[in-house]
C-alpha cells in the first residue's frame, strides 16, 4: 500500500449485522484519496453491504445493526451528530442498474440541486452542464437535454446516473457493480470514465468481475466468507499486486478461479 | 427541514391511522350491538311474527347457495379468461378487448347488473327471477375479481418456465397443465374467495333479480326466490314496520354477513401473503 | 470438489510438459555435441545439427500456445507468471540447442584433424552445465526455488573452467601455429559450453520468478 | 395430441368471449329498454331528453310524472363531492404512508388490514353509517336531517378509500426501489423522495386511482339508498336530503309498470350511468397500463 | 474451419423478421458436430434470435417471420412437415436465468419424459440418474433428490437445467449465455461442464462475454449489426484463430475492446 | 467518438516507447562499444559496461509491465501480440547490449596492446548490424513489414563479413603467435557483432508476426 497517499476513508472493526446475521465481520482498512478501489469477492460476501455502509445506505433497511468506525476525512460518520443528508451529499452512489428519474434528463441531473432548495436557474444551468461533461454525456445529449432520460440507452442512463450523483458536489463516489447491466464496449467506457474522475473524486467500487477491478481499480479488498457465512476482509492492496502476486492463497485461488 | 419533515410523516400516518380507526369502529360497534343476538336459535330458525322475531336461517341459506351457485360459473369463465389473456392472446386485438371488458366490468355499478339481469336473465332468457338469474349476475359482476386474481398468478409464473417447457418439447398445453397452473393455484384459490367473498355482500344486483323480501319455506331449486341476508339488512333497516324494534336483529344479521365476508377476505389476503413470500 | 480451472491446468501442465520435452532434447543435442567432439563421431554431429529443427519448431509450438492460452484463459498471478516463465525458458532453451548445432558444426570442422589433446575440462563443463539445466528442469517441476537458487551457484564453476580453458588453448595457439584454428575452435566450444550454463541460470532464475513472484538475477 | 390442443384453445377461447359478450350484452339489454324514449310516440311524450335535461323536478309517481334528471344528478355530484374529498387525502396520504415510511414489516399488516376495508358489504356500511355517522353528522352540523349528502358522501368514502388507496399504493409500490435509493443518495430526505421522484413517477396511477373510486362513488347503490335521505330536489346545501341515480333506480324499479315511460326512464338512467362509468374507467386503465408501463419500460 | 468435422447444423442465407424489421440478415455457417460453437457480439446484434432460430423458438412470439433454410443432420427443419415438438426434443436449450420449475429435483429431469407420457418408474429413475450424472450434478443431489430445486444455489440450478435438457435426450443443446447471471466459480464449472458434454453433443452457446468463449468454445461466430440494425455475421473460425488473428478488422476491434 | 481503450492503448504506447528507448540504448552500446575499439578508448568502454545496468533494468521493467498489463487488461489478437513481441524483444535487446559489453571488456583488454591492423571489415559489420537494428525498431514503430522483410535480408552480408573477418584474422595468428591473443579477441568482437545482427534479425521477424500473426523467420 502506498503510504504516499492521504487516506480519505477509514474503516474500524467495521461489523453489520441483518438481525442477528452477521454480514460483514471485522473490517479495518484505509481508502486513499482520488483513487479507485475495488472490492471484489464471491457473491454474498458483503460487498455490498460493505459500500452502503460507506454512506449508511444500509440504514434503509430494517434492522440493521452497524458496529466499528467508519471515518471520512477523519471524523465518524457514525458519530451520532452526524446530518445524515450532508453525508449523503458528501458521497455519491451509483447503483448497478442505471436508475434515471422517470424524467427529462436535465431535471435528473438538477434534481440534487433542487431538493437542496436552490432556485437560481442559471446555477442550476451551469452545474448541470458541469457535471454532464464530466460525466462525459455533454456532447451526446446536449441537443436533447429536455427530453425523457428514459430514452438513452444502458450505457449512456449509467453516465446519466454519475453526472446526476456529481452534480451535488461529493468527494466520494460509491458505485455497486456499476456496469454489470452493460455490454462490453459500454462497460469500458464507464471505467474510462472513472479513471478521468478519480483525478478529482475518490473511488469506491463492487465488482463481480474480475477483470474489470483489474482493469481499472488502483487497490483491491478481496472478501470472502468464514464459515458462519459472514464476510471477512482477506487482502487488500495494490491492486498489480494482488493481480499478480496475491499473498493469501485464498485470494490466488478466487482470481485465478479455483476457490469456491 | 427537520421538522417539516416530521409534520409530513405525522399526517401520512394520522391518515392511515384514522382509516384503521374507522375500520376498527365499525366492526366494533357491529360486534358489540350484535354478538349477543347470535344464537343457535338466531342462526338456525327462520323470522316469526312479520320477521320481529325469529332467526335468519333462510336468508344465510339463500345467501349461500346463489353464492355457490355463482362460484360454479364463475371460477371456470374466468380462469380460462384469464389463461386466454395470458398464455394465448398476448398482444393480440381479441385479449385488448377482452381486457377492456373485464376492468369496465369491474367499475360497472352494481345496479346497473341488477337492471341487466332483470333485462337479461329474468326477462329475455326467462330464467325468472330466483336463485340462478341472481348467481348468474353476481357472477358476471365478479367475474374481473377473479381473471384479476388468476391473472396476476400466472403473471407471476415466470416466463423462463413456459420456455424451458416448450424447449423439453411440451405442447402448449401441457405446459400449461402442468407447469403454469400448479404455479398459480394459490392465485386462483385467492381470486375464488375473493369473489365469493364480494358476491356474498352485494345487494344491488339481486333486488330485480329474484331477492325475496320474505318466504315461508327455503327455495327448493334453483329457479325459486330467496332470501339474502344483505338485502335482510337492508330491509329490516328501512322498510320493515318497527325499525327500532328490530334493532337487534339488524345488527345480528350485520354481525353474520361481515363476518362471513370478512372471514372469506382474510383467508384470501392470508394465501396471498404466503404466496408472495414464496415467490421472495 | 473439482477444481472448477482443471481444463486450464491441464493445459497448463500440458505446456510444462513439452517444456520439459524440448529442454530434455536440447540438454541431449549438447550432450551429444560433446560427445561427438570427444568421440570424433561427425554423424552424431549431424544428428544434433539435423535435429534441431525439431527443437527450433518446438519453441514456436509452444509459444504460441502460450499466446493462444493468454488470450484464451486470461491467467492471473501464478497462472500468468508460469506462462510469463515457460515463454522466456524456450528461449533459452532454444538458444542452448543452437549452441549445441554451433559445437557440432565445429565438430564436423575438427573431425578431419588430429586431436589437440586429450578432453578433459571441456566434458567437464559440459558436465556441469548439463546438471545445472537439469536442476533447473527440475526445479521447475517440482517447483523448487532451493534447488534453483543452489543450481545457479554452480556457473561460477563453469565460468572458472572457461578460464582455464581459454588460457590453456591460448598457450596451445601461441606455442604452435598450427594448433591455431583447433585451438581457436575449442575455445568456442567452451564458450558455447559457458553461455549453455548462462542461460541455465536464467532458467533458474525464471522458476524462483514463477514460486514467488519475484524476478532477479541469482549470479551476476 | 394435435386435437386436444386446438380443442383447449378453442374451449378457452369461448370461454374468454364471455366477458366481452357480457359487456356488450349490459349494453345491449340496457339500451334496448331504454329504447322507447326514443321511439316509443307515447311515451317519448312523457320522458325525451328535453325533460331530462332542462326541467326541474324528478316526480315520477305524480299524476303527472315528471323525469327531470337534475335533480338526481346535483344529489349523486354532491355525494361523490363528499366522498372524494374524504376519501382522497385519506387513501393518498395512507399510501403514501405504508409505500414510502414504514419498514416492510408493517407494510405487510397495515396494507391488507386497510384492504379489508372492501371486505365490508355496503348494506353494512350504510347500516353503519345510519346507526352512527347519521348522528355524528348532525350533531356536527346541526343538520335538520339525519340522512343527507354529507352522510352519505361519508359513508360512501369508506367505500372509495379502500378502491383509491390498493391503486395508490399498488402505483407508488411499482416505482422501483432503485429510484428511492438514488434520490435518498443525493442527499434527499425521505419526505422529498416521495413527493419529488416517487410520487410524479406515480402519478398516472394515482390519478387513476382517484377515477375508479369516482366511478364507485357516482355508482354505489345501497349506502345512499339507506342514508341519503332520497329526496329529489336542487339546492346547494349539502346538509339536505338528495337522490342519486343508483338510488333512484335501486327504489324505483321494484314498482315500476313494466314497458311503462318510468320502466324506461329507469332504464335510460342505467345506461347514463354505465356510459359515464365506462368512460372513466377507459381513462383510468389507459393511464395505469402508460404508468405501468413507463416504470417497467424503463428497464 | 476444421473441413475434417462433420457438419451438424447448416445454416443457409437465414433471414428473420420481427413484423417489418430486419433482425438478422442472410446468416450462413455450418456448425460441426460435437464442439461447442459460440456466438459473440454486441447487445441486440441478433445473437439471440439466431440461436433461438436453431430450435425454432421464435415462432412462440407473434409476428416473426423466418425466411431461408436451417438443416440439422441435413433435413430442413423449416420445411412444413417437420413435428415441432420432435424438433425441440432433439435440440434442447438452456436459457440465461437458471429456471427450474418449483418442483423437485427428481421432477424437473422427468418433465421431458412424463410430457412424453412416458409411466415407467424405473425408466425415468435410470433417465434422471443418468442426466444429472452426466450433467455432473448428481453427487451434489443424490439425497435429496426430492427435495424443491429451489434450494439449490444458481450454480447447481444451471446444471440442474442442463440435465432437465440431457434427459429427453437431445442432440444438439443451444445455451443463451447460460452463465451470465452466476459468479465466477460456478461459471467456470458450467464451462467445464460443457467441454465434457462436447463429447457426446454439438453445443452452441450465446454469451456476451468474449473471454468466455475464448475460453471454451472450439468455434466461434462474430455477429454485428449493419446500419440498419439488421445482425450480420463478420466472421467465423476457429476461435484460437478469432481470439489471436481475427481476418475481420471488425472482428479485432470488437474483441479488443475497440468497436461499438 | 473516444476509443474506449485508449487507456490500454496510452499503457502499451508507453511500453512501445520504453521498448525504443532501450532499443537505442542498446544500439548506442554496441556502436560506442566498437567506437572504444577503434579509438582505443577504455573509458569509454567502462561507459558501456557501467552503462548495461541500466538496459538490464529497462528489460525487467518492461517485461513485469508487459505481465502487469496482462493480468490486468486481458489484450487479445494485435494487443495481445503486441505484448508478445515487447516480451520477446527485449530479451534480443538485452542480449544486443550484453554483447556490446562483451566487446567493451574486450577493448579493455586491448587498450594496452598495440593494434594489430586498421579496423575496416570490424566497424562494418557493426554499421550494417546495427543498421539492421534500426531498421528493426523502425519497423516495429511503423509497423512495415517491408522493411522488417527487407532489413533482415543484410544478415547475409553480416555473416559473409564475419567469415571474411574469421579468416584473415586465423592469418594473422597462424602467421605471429604474438598476434594470437589480440587477433583471438578480435575474432570473438566480430562473433558479438554477428550475433547481434541475428538478433536484429530476431526483431525484424517478431515485428512481422506482430503485424500478420505470423511467426516464421525471415532468414535462416
Ligand atoms: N436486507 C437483507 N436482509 C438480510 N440479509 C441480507 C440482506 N441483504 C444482504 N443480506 C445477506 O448479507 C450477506 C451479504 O450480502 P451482500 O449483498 O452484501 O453480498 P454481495 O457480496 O454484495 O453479494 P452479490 O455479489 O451477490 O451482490 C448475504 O449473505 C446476504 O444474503
Ligand atoms: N420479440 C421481439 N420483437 C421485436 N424485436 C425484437 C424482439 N426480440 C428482439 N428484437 C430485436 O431484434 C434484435 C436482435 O435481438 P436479439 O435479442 O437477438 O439480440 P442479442 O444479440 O441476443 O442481444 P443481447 O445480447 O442483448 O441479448 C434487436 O434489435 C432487438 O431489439
Ligand atoms: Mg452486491
Ligand atoms: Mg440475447
Ligand atoms: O544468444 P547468445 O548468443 O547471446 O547466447
Amino acid at each position: 500500500m502506498n503510504n504516499k497517499l492521504k487516506i480519505k476513508i477509514s474503516v474500524r472493526n467495521l461489523n453489520i449485522y441483518y438481525g442477528k446475521f452477521l454480514a460483514i465481520k471485522n473490517i479495518t482498512l484505509d481508502i486513499p484519496e482520488r483513487s479507485i478501489t475495488a472490492v471484489i469477492g464471491p457473491s454474498g460476501c458483503g460487498k455490498s453491504t460493505f459500500l452502503r455502509a460507506l454512506n449508511r445506505m444500509n440504514e434503509l433497511l430494517p434492522d440493521v445493526k452497524t458496529e466499528g468506525e467508519v471515518s471520512i476525512d477523519g471524523r465518524n460518520i457514525y458519530s451520532p451528530d452526524v446530518d445524515l443528508v450532508k453525508l449523503r451529499r458528501n458521497v455519491g452512489m451509483v447503483f448497478q442498474r442505471p436508475n434515471p428519474f422517470p424524467k427529462s434528463i436535465f431535471e435528473n441531473v438538477a434534481f440534487g440541486l433542487r431538493i437542496q432548495g436552490i432556485r437560481d436557474r442559471e446555477r442550476i444551468e451551469e452545474t448541470v452542464e458541469l457535471s454532464l461533461r464530466r460525466a462525459a454525456l455533454w456532447d451526446e445529449v446536449k441537443d436533447k437535454l429536455y427530453k425523457s432520460a428514459l430514452e438513452l440507452s444502458g450505457g449512456q442512463q449509467q453516465r446519466l446516473c454519475i453526472a446526476r450523483a456529481l452534480a451535488v458536489q461529493p468527494q466520494v463516489i460509491l458505485m455497486d457493480e456499476p456496469a454489470s447491466a452493460l455490454d462490453p464496449i459500454a462497460t469500458l467506457r464507464i471505467e474510462d470514465l472513472m479513471r478521468e474522475l478519480k483525478e478529482e473524486y475518490t473511488i469506491v467500487i463492487v465488482t463481480h468481475n474480475m477483470q474489470q477491478a483489474a482493469r481499472v481499480s488502483d487497490f483491491t479488498a478481496f472478501f470472502l466468507t468464514d464459515e458462519d457465512r459472514a464476510g471477512m476482509l482477506i487482502e487488500y492492496g495494490n491492486t498489480s499486486d494482488i493481480f499478480t502476486m496475491p499473498k493469501d492463497p485464498r485470494t490466488e485461488g478466487y482470481i485465478t478461479g479455483r476457490y469456491g | 427541514m427537520r421538522f417539516k419533515e416530521k409534520i409530513y410523516l405525522s399526517l401520512t400516518a394520522l391518515a392511515t391511522l384514522i382509516i384503521i380507526g374507522l375500520l376498527s369502529y365499525i366492526i366494533f360497534d357491529i360486534l358489540k350491538n350484535g354478538i349477543g343476538v347470535i344464537t343457535w336459535e338466531f342462526l338456525s330458525q327462520p323470522p316469526r311474527e312479520g320477521m320481529t322475531k325469529g332467526g335468519i336461517f333462510p336468508a344465510i341459506y339463500g345467501t349461500l347457495v346463489r353464492t355457490l351457485l355463482m362460484l360454479v360459473f364463475v371460477v371456470p369463465i374466468g380462469v380460462f379468461t384469464a389463461i386466454y389473456l395470458n398464455e394465448y392472446g398476448r398482444g393480440s386485438n381479441f385479449s385488448k378487448w377482452i381486457r377492456l371488458a373485464i376492468n369496465n366490468l369491474a367499475s360497472v355499478p352494481s345496479i346497473v347488473f341488477g337492471l341487466f339481469g332483470m333485462g337479461f336473465f329474468v326477462l329475455f332468457l326467462r330464467l325468472g327471477a330466483g336463485l340462478l338469474s341472481a348467481a348468474l349476475t353476481i357472477g358476471i359482476l365478479t367475474l374481473p375479481i377473479v381473471v384479476v386474481s388468476t391473472e396476476e398468478a400466472l403473471r407471476a409464473v415466470p416466463n423462463s418456465y413456459r420456455e424451458a417447457g416448450f424447449a423439453l418439447g411440451a405442447t402448449k398445453w401441457q405446459v400449461i397443465r402442468s407447469i403454469v397452473l400448479p404455479q398459480a393455484l394459490p392465485g386462483i384459490l385467492t381470486g375464488a374467495i375473493l369473489s365469493v367473498g364480494r358476491g356474498m355482500g352485494e345487494v344491488a344486483p339481486l333486488l330485480f333479480t329474484g331477492v325475496a323480501y320474505y318466504l315461508p319455506y327455503l327455495p327448493s331449486s334453483i329457479f325459486d326466490q330467496f332470501m339474502d341476508l344483505g338485502y335482510h339488512i337492508y330491509i329490516m333497516t328501512t322498510q320493515s314496520f318497527n325499525i327500532e324494534l328490530t334493532r337487534p336483529i339488524q345488527y345480528g344479521t350485520a354481525l353474520v354477513l361481515l363476518m362471513l365476508t370478512l372471514s372469506f377476505n382474510i383467508i384470501a389476503i392470508f394465501i396471498r401473503y404466503r404466496m408472495r413470500r414464496k415467490r421472495s | 470438489m473439482v477444481n472448477p480451472r482443471h481444463i486450464f491446468d491441464e493445459e497448463i501442465r500440458r505446456l510444462r510438459t513439452d517444456l520439459l520435452r524440448m529442454g530434455t532434447l536440447a540438454r541431449e543435442a549438447v550432450d551429444k555435441s560433446i560427445k561427438a567432439l570427444v568421440n570424433r563421431d561427425s554423424s552424431l554431429a549431424e544428428e544434433v545439427i539435423v535435429g534441431d529443427d525439431i527443437i527450433d519448431k518446438m519453441d514456436l509450438d509452444i509459444e504460441m500456445k502460450c499466446m493462444e492460452l493468454i488470450a484464451r484463459q486470461q491467467p492471473m498471478a501464478r497462472d500468468l507468471r508460469v506462462i510469463g516463465t515457460i515463454l522466456k525458458t524456450i528461449t533459452d532453451l532454444e538458444r542452448i540447442a543452437d549452441h549445441a548445432v554451433d559445437i557440432a558444426k565445429i565438430v564436423k570442422i575438427l573431425a578431419d584433424q588430429p586431436p589437440l589433446k586429450p578432453f578433459i575440462d571441456i566434458p567437464k563443463m559440459c558436465e556441469i552445465s548439463l546438471s545445472m539445466l537439469d536442476d533447473a528442469l527440475k526445479a521447475f517441476v517440482n517447483e523448487d526455488t532451493e534447488l534453483a537458487r543452489k543450481m545457479c551457484e554452480r556457473d561460477d564453476l563453469v565460468d572458472a573452467l572457461y578460464d582455464q580453458v581459454f588460457r590453456e588453448l591460448l598457450t596451445y595457439m601461441m606455442e604452435d601455429p598450427k594448433a591455431v584454428v583447433r585451438a581457436l575452435y575449442l575455445i568456442f566450444i567452451a564458450r558455447f559450453l559457458e553461455r549453455v550454463a548462462d542461460h541455465a541460470t536464467n532458467v533458474g532464475e525464471r522458476v524462483v520468478y514463477m514460486i514467488t513472484g519475484v524476478l532477479k538475477e541469482l549470479n551476476v | 395430441m394435435e386435437v386436444r390442443e386446438k380443442l383447449a384453445y378453442i374451449i378457452i377461447s369461448l370461454l374468454a368471449s364471455v366477458a366481452i359478450i357480457s359487456v356488450i350484452l349490459i349494453f345491449i339489454f340496457i339500451a334496448r329498454e331504454s329504447l322507447p324514449i326514443f321511439f316509443n310516440p307515447e311515451i317519448k311524450k312523457e320522458a325525451n331528453l328535453r325533460v331530462f335535461f332542462f326541467t326541474r323536478d324528478w316526480q315520477p309517481i305524480s299524476l303527472i310524472p315528471k323525469y327531470s334528471f337534475i335533480p338526481l344528478i346535483v344529489g349523486t355530484v354532491k355525494v361523490t363531492i363528499v366522498a372524494i374529498v374524504i376519501a382522497f387525502p385519506l387513501s393518498l396520504g395512507a399510501a403514501l404512508f405504508t409505500s414510502e415510511f414504514i419498514p416492510g414489516k408493517f407494510r405487510e399488516i397495515i396494507k391488507p388490514v386497510i384492504e379489508l376495508f372492501s371486505a365490508i358489504p355496503s348494506v353494512v356500511l350504510g347500516f353503519f353509517a345510519l346507526m352512527n355517522i347519521a348522528t355524528w353528522v348532525q350533531v356536527l352540523f346541526h343538520a335538520s336531517s339525519r340522512l343527507n349528502a354529507v352522510t352519505a358522501g361519508f359513508a360512501l368514502a369508506f367505500a372509495v378509500i379502500p378502491i383509491t388507496y390498493t391503486i395508490c399504493e399498488d402505483a407508488l409500490n411499482t416505482v422501483p426501489r432503485e429510484l428511492r435509493e438514488a434520490s435518498i443518495a443525493l442527499g434527499a430526505t425521505k419526505w422529498q423522495t416521495a413527493v419529488k421522484v416517487v410520487l410524479p413517477a406515480a402519478s398516472g396511477g394515482v390519478f387513476a386511482g382517484i377515477m375508479l373510486g369516482l366511478a364507485r362513488a357516482m355508482g354505489e347503490t345501497m349506502i345512499v339508498l339507506m342514508v341519503s335521505g332520497n329526496a329529489a330536489q336542487i339546492t346547494l346545501s349539502f346538509l339536505d336530503s338528495v337522490r342519486t341515480i343508483p338510488a333512484t333506480i335501486a327504489a324505483e324499479m321494484g314498482e315500476v309498470a313494466f314497458g311503462s315511460a318510468h320502466y324506461a326512464t329507469l332504464f335510460f338512467l342505467g345506461l347514463l350511468l354505465f356510459s359515464i362509468t365506462f368512460v372513466i374507467n377507459y381513462i383510468a386503465s389507459t393511464l395505469l397500463e402508460r404508468t405501468q408501463k413507463r416504470l417497467r419500460g424503463e428497464r
